[in-house]
C-alpha cells in the first residue's frame, strides 16, 4: 500500500499514461486542491473499470454537489452532475431504466448523509443495483468548511466556531442497518485496496455502499488527515467472514477506523430481479415483527 | 321523443354508499346510451361522518360542464342533505327517507327545509333497507330503487346493472342490494304520486354511446401512458393523483415497464429525470404538496436539458389545504417553480379527453425539447367521470421524439450545441463515442461547468428558444363564437373551460356576442392566438378557480389591458351559470 | 394486558371521563375508523400526561400528515399538524426556542420513515430533547392503502397488487444505529404498558424514539392484525439491561417482534446542554474513525 | 480640490492573492475617508485556475452602482485579465507584470492586447516580488505598490494598512508582504513616467468618513438580526448566504440565541416554523436551490399562520446555476413559490444600509402579521462591501410584534378570528387557556380542519387581506425625480435600484425627463404608489438581472399597459450605463 502516490495525479499524468488508465479520463484538469484525497479515489475508479474492462459508453455516473460531486467530469463516461443530495435518486432512475448501463453514484458526505440522507435507506432496501461511491472528508469542501453529518464531535469549522456540538454519524454501520447487501470502508490514500473493492462493488448484482475516508487537505487540518489515518489505519481481519453480518455489524461499531469489506451477500436479489418474480421469502434483513 | 339534462345528486355520510350508488347510478346511464359527467366529493378523512356527495349529470346530448344546480337530490342523511339544499334547483325535487318519528331529531330532518316551489317525496329508506336485507345498509340502493319507479326507468335493466356492479361479491351482498332495489321500486310505484315533469323514458340515445368506455381523468392519463410508451413511472402517493400510480402498478408491468413507489416525491422526480437522461420515457403525478418538494429537481431537468413529465392534480391549497377539493392555483409553480429563469412546457388539458391527449403529448415534447413538461390536471378533472369516447390512437409521430447526435456530429460533439432552434442532438448513454456530462451547473456546448457571462446567457436564450416551436405541434388554441366585434370575449383553461364554453353558448342564445378563448398549451403560451382574440373583444374575461387570478396574471404582460376576473376558491368546479352571470353583467 | 379494551375510545367516552383523562383531550372526536389501534395509543398519552401531571398549556404536540398525524387535533394541548413527514424538524424548532415546553413529535411509518426518513438520524444524534411517537401500522392509511416503509415484503397493497417488492426497514434497529439515546417499541393494544413506557420516554432528557405498532383494520387484514399481533407478543426480557447498547441492538435485529424498553442512556447530554458547554468527550456513539 | 471617482480592478488567478489585494486597498482607501463599493467576483470552484476579480469603486461622493468600466486594470495574471480588457474604459490604464521574455508565451502577454488609447505601465511584479520575499507570492503586493506610487497613494499609510491585515500571521508574512510593496512603489517612482491625469492626492474627503465599519450585505443582515432578537437561527450552508450562518454561529449564542446547522433547507425552515409558532423569532438564509426545497413548509407558514423569515440571496440560476455569480431570477418563487395561492410578504432591499432595515422589518412583520416573509438578496448585494453609516439603530415598535389576545377573547378563543384587519390575536405555547391547533389544511376560526366552501372562501379572503396593512408600515417607495411629464420612468427593484439611480440622475443631466421608482416592499406591492408613477410617465422601463422580466410580468396587471424591459443574464450587476444607454434609447 503507497500512500499518496497518486494523491495529485494530474502532476503525475505521463506516468499514468504509460499506465493506460487515461482511457476512463476527460481532458478536464480536476479542480481540487493538490493534496486532496479524491485524486487517489478517481485513480483507483479508474483502475476498477480498466480491471472489469467495462465500455466507457455503458457507463453511467451521477453524482451531487461538493467537491465530491465534481467527478463525472473527470471521467470519460456518461456523466450527470446533478443537484445537492440527488445521485442516489437519479442514479436509481437511471439503473432502472437501463439494465446494461453500470451506473456509480457519487457523492461527498454532506450530500449522501446530510440533505440526500432520506433516500439511503430505500436504495439499500430496494437494493437497485448502483454502486455508491460516498466521498467522506468528514466536511462541506465545495462550500468552504463546514461541519458536515461525520464531522467529528468538537471539530472546529467554519458554522461552528466553538466546536461541533452534534455527535456524527456512522455511515458503514447505518447502510448495514439500511439493510445494505454489499458494504465496505476503503481509504483514499490505498489505491490498490480501493481498486480491488471498487472491482468487487461494481460487480456485485445489487446496491453498494463504498465509504471512502479521504481527508480534506484544506479544511481539515486536524482530524481526518493523511498523517492521522496512516498512522491509525486498520484492515478488517483477514478471518471475518464478509456474509457474517452480526461480525459486521460489530466491526462497524467498533470506535477504531477499520477498512475493508464488512459485509457481501451476493445471494440477496436485486429490485429488478425482485420485480420479475423471483422474489425469495428469505430476501429480507427486515427482522421486526 | 324528448331531450333530457338533468342532474341528480346523492347525498350522505362517508360510509353510507352515496358514492357507490352514484356510481351504479352513472354507469347505468351509460349503458342506456346517455351521456354522462359524474363527479363526486368526498370528506379527506378516511372515517368519520364527513358528508359525501354523488354529482351526476345525465343528457342525451353532448355535456360540457358538471351543471351547478341539482334537477334531483337524494338524501341519504338529512344533516349533510339540508348544507345541500342551496344547490338544488328552486323547482328541484328530493327524495327523502321518510323516517318514523322516533328516528328524528329536531330541526334535523330535511322535510322541514323543502322550499315552496321544490317537490319533495318521502320514502321509508330505512324501513325498507331492514325489511329487505335486515340492517341499514341498503338504504342507498333503496333510493335507487325509488328513483327508478319516479323517473321511469327500467328496473330489470337496472338491477342487471347493480349485479355487474357487485359480480366479485358474495351472493347474500348482490341479494340484498337487489332486494333493497326491489322494496325501493315497487313501494314508491304504489305510493308516490308523481307531480313532476321529469322522465328518462322517450328519449332520443345514440345506440354508439352503449359501448363507451367509463373513464375519469386520472384513467386517461394511465392509459395515455401505456399506449405512449412509459418505461417508469415513479411516485408517492398524494390525493388527487394516487389512483395514476395505482393503475399503472398493474398494467406497466405487463408492458414490460416499471412503477417504482419511492420514499418521497423528490426521489420520484429524481427517478423520472434518471430515467430520461437514460433515454427511457418516464413521468410521475402528484397534487400541489409533492409538486412543490419537486421544484429543484425539475430545474435540473430544465437546466441538464433532460425530459422529464410531471403530472400535476391540483387540490385546494395552499400546504395541505383541501385536499379532496378542486381548485386551479398551481399555475404559478407550474409556469415558475424553482429557482432561476426556467422556461418549460405547461400543458393544461380542458376535459378528460384532453387529459388522455395531453399526457401524450407531454411525454412526447419532453423527449424532443429535452425539458420538463408539467400537466396541470386537478381534483374534478382527476375524478370527472365520462363515456367519451377515447381519442384516436396516439399520433405516431409523438411515439418517437428523440434526435440523435449522426456520425458526424459525433465526430467532435458538442451535446448542447446553441443551434438555430436550441434543440441540440442528443446521445443517449449506450451510444459509443457520444459520452458527455451534463450538469445543473450553467455549461459550454460541451456540457462542462461555465460561468462567463456569454455562456450563461446564451443559454438561457437557448433554453427558452427551443420550446417556442412546440407551439406548432400541440393542438391549436380552440376560438369559439364570432371572430370580430366580439362584447365578452371568455379566455379560460383547464377544467374551467368546458363551463366557459357552455355559459358562452348561453349568453349567445341570449343575444350576447360572447366568444371563448382556451389553449391546453400553457407555456409557451401561443401568444399570437391569444392577441388576436383579445383585439377583436371589448372586454376580456378570465374565469379561474383560484384567488389571486393566476392565469389573468400571467396573459396581462401579453395583453397589456385590463382584464376582468372571475375567481371561486370554494372547492367546487365552477359552473356555466357562474360564468354567464358575469358575462351578462359585463356586457350591459 | 387487555387488549383493545380502549381501542375505540368514543364509545368508551363516558368510562373515560369517570377516569378524568379527559382533561388531555379536545371534543373532536377522532376521525379514525372503530377498531383502529391510534384510540389506544391516545388514550396511554393521556395516562401518561397525567401520572407527569403535565400542565396542557406545556405541552405541544407536531404531527405530520396521515391518520396519525391527526392526532394533535384530538388533545387537549398547543398543537401543530403540519406537513407530510415534516413533525421532527418543526418539534425540534419548538423545543429550540422553548425549553420549558415538553415536546411531542407524531408522525405514521410513511411520514417518518419514508418522506420525513432523512430527519431521523440527526435528530438521534443531535439528541434534541423531543418524544417522537411513531404510529406505525406499516401501511399509509390516510391515502387509502399503499405500500410503506414497513409494509412486509410480498403484501398486496393498493400500490403493489402483485405484493410489496421492497424489503422492509426496521425503525427500531434504525434508531439505534442513529444513536438515539431513547429507544423502545410499545404495542397498541397494550395501553398499560404504552403508558409506562410513554412516562419513560417524556421524562428522559434527550431524543425518545417510540416504535408503536398499531393495525389499520382497514387496510390491512393480513399482517399487521390484533390477532396476529396479540399471538406474536413478546416483551422484553426481564433481564434485559437497557444501557447495554449492543444487546438492544442484538434484540433490535431478531426477526420476532420483541415489545419494551430497548435502549436508555440517562448520562447523554441533549443537544442544548450540548450548546452550553457542557460537553464530555464520550457524549458519543460515533465508533467510526 | 479635486473630485475622485475611480473603478480599480485586480484580476488574476485563484490562489494568487487577488481578493485580498483589493480588500486591503478598499480598507485603506476607507480609512482615509473615501467612500467605497467593492465586490469580487470568483470561480466555484474550490482550487483550479479559475479567474478571480476584485473591483472597487472609490470616490469621495456618494456611490450608487459598482460602476461597469474600470478606470484601472492590475492584471495579475494575463490570460484572465486579456478577457477582463472589455470592461476597462477606453482611456484606462492598465498596470501589468513586465516579465523577462522567456516567461511570456505567444499572445498571452496582455501587452499585445491593448488598444490605442489605453495606457499601460510594465511592472516587473514577479521579478520584484522574488527579490522581496524569494517567490512568486508577493506579486500582489508588488503591484499594490505600483499603484501607489503612480496615483499618489501615502505609502506609509498603506504599509499600516498592510500590516493590521496581516496582524494575526507570522512576522516572516507580515515582512514579505511589506517588502513587496515597498519594491513596487520604489521600482515604480524610479521607472515610471505618469502619462496619465489620475490622482488621490488633494481630495476633499469627510473626516466622519474614516470611522465607518465597512460591511457587506450578508453582515449587514447578521447584524440586524442580533439587533432585532432572533433566538433561532436554522440553516444549511449555500453560497452566497453561508457567511450568514457563520456570523450567527458565532455571535448569536452570545445573545442567548441558538444557531442549529441542519440536515437539509428543508429542516431548517421546519426549524424556522417550529420556533415561530412556539413564539421566537427565528429565520433562515439560503439560495434559490434551497429556497426551492423550502416552499413546501413555507407555506405551512402562510396556512396555519405562523411567522418565519427566509433570506434568499440570489444567485444565476436555474438548478445549481451559477453559484458565484448574480442575479435576480428568484422573484417568482419568492412571490409564489409553493403550491396554492398563498400571499406573503417579499421584501428586496436596494443597498446594504436596506439590507439591515430589510431584516429588521422582516421580523417585525413575521410576528405581526404572522405569516411569511421572504426577503430577497444577491449574490452581489451579499458581497457588496461598503463602507457606510449603519442605519439608526432598530425601530423600537418593531422589536415587539405579536398581538395577545386578551383574557376576554380567551374565553371562547378563536386562533384563526376573521377580524376586519384580518389578524387574530395569537396565543403563544404556554399560555393557560390559549390551546389550540394549527394545520397546514383549510381551518375554522378555532383552527381545525373544515372544507366547506364558505370556511376556503373566507380565510383564503382573510390571508391575502391581513398582510395588506404592511405597506403602511414599510419604508414608502422611492419617487426620485419629476413628479409629472416624465418621459422614462425607470421602475427598478434590488440591487438593480442603485445603478438605476445613478442613471436617471445622468439622463436628467442630458436632459432626459427620467425618474425612478422602487420599492424595498414588493409583496404586498405598494400598488397605488406604482400606479401613480406609471401615470406621470409617458414610458416605463424596467431593468432586472434576469430574462424572463419577473418584476415587469409582476408590475403588468397592476399598471396595464406596455412595459420596456432591460434583461441581463451575464452574471455582473446590471449598471448605470446600460441603464443610461436604454433610456437614452427610449427617450428619442
Ligand atoms: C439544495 C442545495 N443546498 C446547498 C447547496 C450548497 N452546497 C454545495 S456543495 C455543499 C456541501 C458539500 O459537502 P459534501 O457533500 O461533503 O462534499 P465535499 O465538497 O466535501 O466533497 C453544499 C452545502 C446546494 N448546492 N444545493
Ligand atoms: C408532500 C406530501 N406528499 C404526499 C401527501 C399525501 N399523504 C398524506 S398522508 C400520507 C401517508 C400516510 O401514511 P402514514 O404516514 O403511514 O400515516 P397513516 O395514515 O398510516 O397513519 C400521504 C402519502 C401529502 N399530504 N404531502
Ligand atoms: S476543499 Fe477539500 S475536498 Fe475540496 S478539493 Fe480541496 S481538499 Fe479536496
Ligand atoms: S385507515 Fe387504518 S390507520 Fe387510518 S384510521 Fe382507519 S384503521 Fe386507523
Ligand atoms: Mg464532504
Ligand atoms: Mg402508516
Amino acid at each position: 500500500m503507497e500512500v499518496l502516490k497518486y494523491s495529485y495525479l494530474d502532476e503525475k499524468i505521463d506516468e499514468v499514461k504509460e499506465q493506460g488508465f487515461l482511457n476512463y479520463r476527460t481532458s478536464e484538469l480536476p479542480t481540487w486542491c493538490p493534496g486532496c484525497g479524491y485524486f487517489g479515489i478517481t485513480h483507483a475508479m479508474v483502475q476498477a473499470c480498466d480491471a472489469l474492462g467495462l465500455k466507457n459508453e455503458e457507463i453511467c455516473v451521477a453524482s451531487g454537489i461538493g467537491c465530491a460531486g465534481r467527478y463525472p467530469i473527470f471521467m470519460k463516461a456518461y456523466g450527470f452532475h446533478t443537484v445537492h443530495g440527488r445521485s442516489i435518486p437519479i442514479a436509481s432512475g437511471i439503473k432502472l431504466a437501463r439494465q446494461d448501463l453500470t451506473v456509480f453514484a457519487v457523492g461527498g458526505d454532506g450530500d449522501i448523509l446530510g440533505i440526500g440522507g432520506g433516500h439511503l435507506p430505500h436504495i439499500a432496501r430496494k437494493n437497485i443495483d448502483i454502486t455508491l461511491f460516498l466521498f467522506d472528508n468528514s466536511i462541506y469542501g465545495l462550500t468552504k468548511g463546514q461541519t458536515s453529518p461525520t464531522t467529528p464531535l468538537s471539530q472546529v469549522t467554519n458554522s461552528h466556531s466553538q466546536g461541533n456540538p452534534d455527535t456524527p454519524l456512522r455511515p458503514v454501520f447505518l447502510a448495514l442497518a439500511h439493510g445494505a447487501s454489499f458494504v465496505a470502508r476503503c481509504y483514499a490514500g490505498d489505491v490498490e485496496g480501493m481498486k480491488n473493492i471498487f472491482t468487487q462493488a461494481i460487480s456485485h448484482k445489487g446496491f453498494s455502499f463504498l465509504h471512502i475516508v479521504s481527508p480534506c487537505v484544506t479544511f481539515d487540518k486536524v482530524n481526518i488527515t493523511w498523517k492521522r489515518l496512516r498512522e491509525n489505519f486498520r484492515a478488517v481481519p483477514s478471518v471475518h467472514d464478509p456474509s457474517d453480518y452480526r461480525a459486521a455489524i460489530q466491526m462497524a461499531e467498533d470506535p477504531r477506523p477499520i477498512f475493508g469489506l464488512f459485509y457481501h451477500d451476493p445471494s440477496r436479489q436485486s429490485y429488478q430481479e425482485n420485480l420479475r418474480g423471483k422474489r425469495s421469502p428469505e430476501n429480507s434483513k427486515s427482522s421486526e415483527r | 321523443m324528448t331531450n333530457v339534462d338533468i342532474v341528480i345528486e346523492i347525498c350522505g355520510s362517508a360510509g353510507e354508499g352515496t358514492i357507490s350508488a352514484g356510481e351504479i347510478l352513472s354507469r347505468f346511464m351509460s349503458s342506456q346510451g346517455f351521456e354522462i359527467m359524474s363527479f363526486d366529493s368526498y370528506p379527506s378523512e378516511i372515517r368519520g361522518f364527513g358528508k359525501c356527495v354523488a354529482h351526476s349529470r345525465i343528457s342525451n346530448r353532448k355535456i360540457l360542464s358538471p351543471g351547478k344546480y341539482a334537477d334531483i337530490l337524494i338524501a341519504l342523511k338529512d344533516a349533510h342533505s339540508i348544507s345541500q339544499l342551496p344547490s338544488l334547483r328552486e323547482t328541484g325535487i328530493v327524495i327523502y327517507d321518510n323516517k318514523p318519528p322516533n328516528y328524528l331529531e329536531e330541526d334535523k330532518s330535511i322535510a322541514g327545509w323543502i322550499e315552496p316551489g321544490m317537490i319533495s317525496y318521502g320514502v321509508p329508506l330505512l324501513e325498507l333497507a331492514q325489511k329487505a336485507a335486515g340492517n341499514s345498509r341498503g338504504r342507498n340502493m333503496v333510493a335507487i330503487g325509488a328513483l327508478a319507479a319516479l323517473f321511469q326507468i327500467d328496473d330489470e335493466a337496472m338491477k342487471a346493472s347493480i349485479r355487474s356492479r357487485y359480480a366479485k361479491k358474495k351472493q347474500i351482498v348482490i341479494d340484498s342490494n337487489l332486494n333493497s332495489f326491489q322494496e325501493g321500486f315497487e313501494w314508491s310505484k304504489k305510493n308516490i304520486t308523481k307531480i313532476d315533469p321529469y322522465t328518462f323514458r322517450n328519449v332520443r340515445l345514440k345506440k354508439s354511446n352503449k359501448s363507451r368506455a367509463i373513464i375519469n381523468g386520472n384513467q386517461a392519463v394511465a392509459q395515455a401512458a401505456l399506449d405512449s410508451g412509459l418505461h417508469l413511472y415513479a411516485g408517492y402517493p398524494i390525493t388527487p393523483a394516487t389512483k395514476i400510480m395505482e393503475i399503472l402498478s398493474k398494467e406497466l408491468p405487463k408492458k414490460g415497464g416499471i412503477m417504482i413507489q419511492t420514499e418521497d416525491e423528490i426521489a420520484a422526480i429524481g427517478n423520472v429525470v434518471g430515467a430520461g437522461f437514460a433515454g427511457k420515457r418516464a413521468m410521475t403525478a402528484t397534487s400541489g404538496p409533492g409538486f412543490s418538494l419537486m421544484t429543484e429537481l425539475a430545474n435540473l431537468a430544465v437546466m441538464a436539458e433532460v425530459p422529464a413529465v410531471i403530472i400535476n392534480s391540483q387540490r385546494g391549497g395552499p400546504s395541505t389545504g383541501v385536499p379532496t377539493k378542486t381548485e386551479q392555483s398551481d399555475l404559478n409553480i407550474a409556469l415558475s417553480g424553482g429557482s432561476g429563469d426556467s422556461p418549460r412546457i405547461v400543458i393544461a388539458p380542458t376535459t378528460v379527453e384532453e387529459c388522455y391527449l395531453g399526457v401524450s403529448l407531454a411525454l412526447y415534447l419532453a423527449e424532443k425539447y429535452q425539458t420538463l413538461v408539467v400537466v396541470l390536471l386537478d381534483f374534478f378533472l382527476s375524478n370527472s367521470i365520462r363515456n367519451i369516447p377515447m381519442p384516436e390512437p396516439i399520433n405516431k409521430k409523438w411515439l418517437k421524439g428523440n434526435i440523435a447526435p449522426t456520425k458526424t456530429e459525433l465526430k467532435d460533439y458538442k451535446r448542447f450545441k446553441n443551434t438555430e432552434s436550441g434543440i441540440s442532438p442528443r446521445a443517449i448513454p449506450g451510444t459509443p463515442g457520444g459520452m458527455f456530462v451534463t450538469t445543473g451547473l450553467e455549461h459550454s456546448e460541451q456540457g462542462k461547468p461555465q460561468y462567463d457571462r456569454e455562456t450563461h446567457h446564451q443559454m438561457t436564450r437557448k433554453r427558452f428558444r427551443k420550446i417556442q416551436n412546440a407551439i406548432n405541434e400541440a393542438p391549436k388554441p380552440q376560438w369559439r363564437g364570432p371572430k370580430k366585434d366580439i362584447s365578452v370575449g371568455v379566455i379560460a383553461w383547464g377544467s374551467t373551460a368546458g363551463s366557459a364554453q357552455e355559459a358562452v353558448i348561453k349568453a349567445q342564445k341570449e343575444g350576447i356576442k360572447a366568444a371563448l378563448m382556451s389553449s391546453m398549451l400553457i407555456s409557451p403560451l401561443p401568444a399570437d392566438s391569444f392577441r388576436k382574440f383579445s383585439k377583436a373583444c371589448q372586454k376580456i374575461l378570465v374565469p379561474e378557480l383560484n384567488y389571486s387570478g393566476q392565469f389573468a396574471n400571467y396573459l396581462a404582460p401579453y395583453l397589456n389591458r385590463p382584464i376582468e376576473r372571475l375567481n371561486m376558491v370554494t372547492g367546487l368546479p365552477m359552473s356555466a351559470e357562474d360564468i354567464l352571470d358575469k358575462i351578462r353583467e359585463m356586457a350591459n
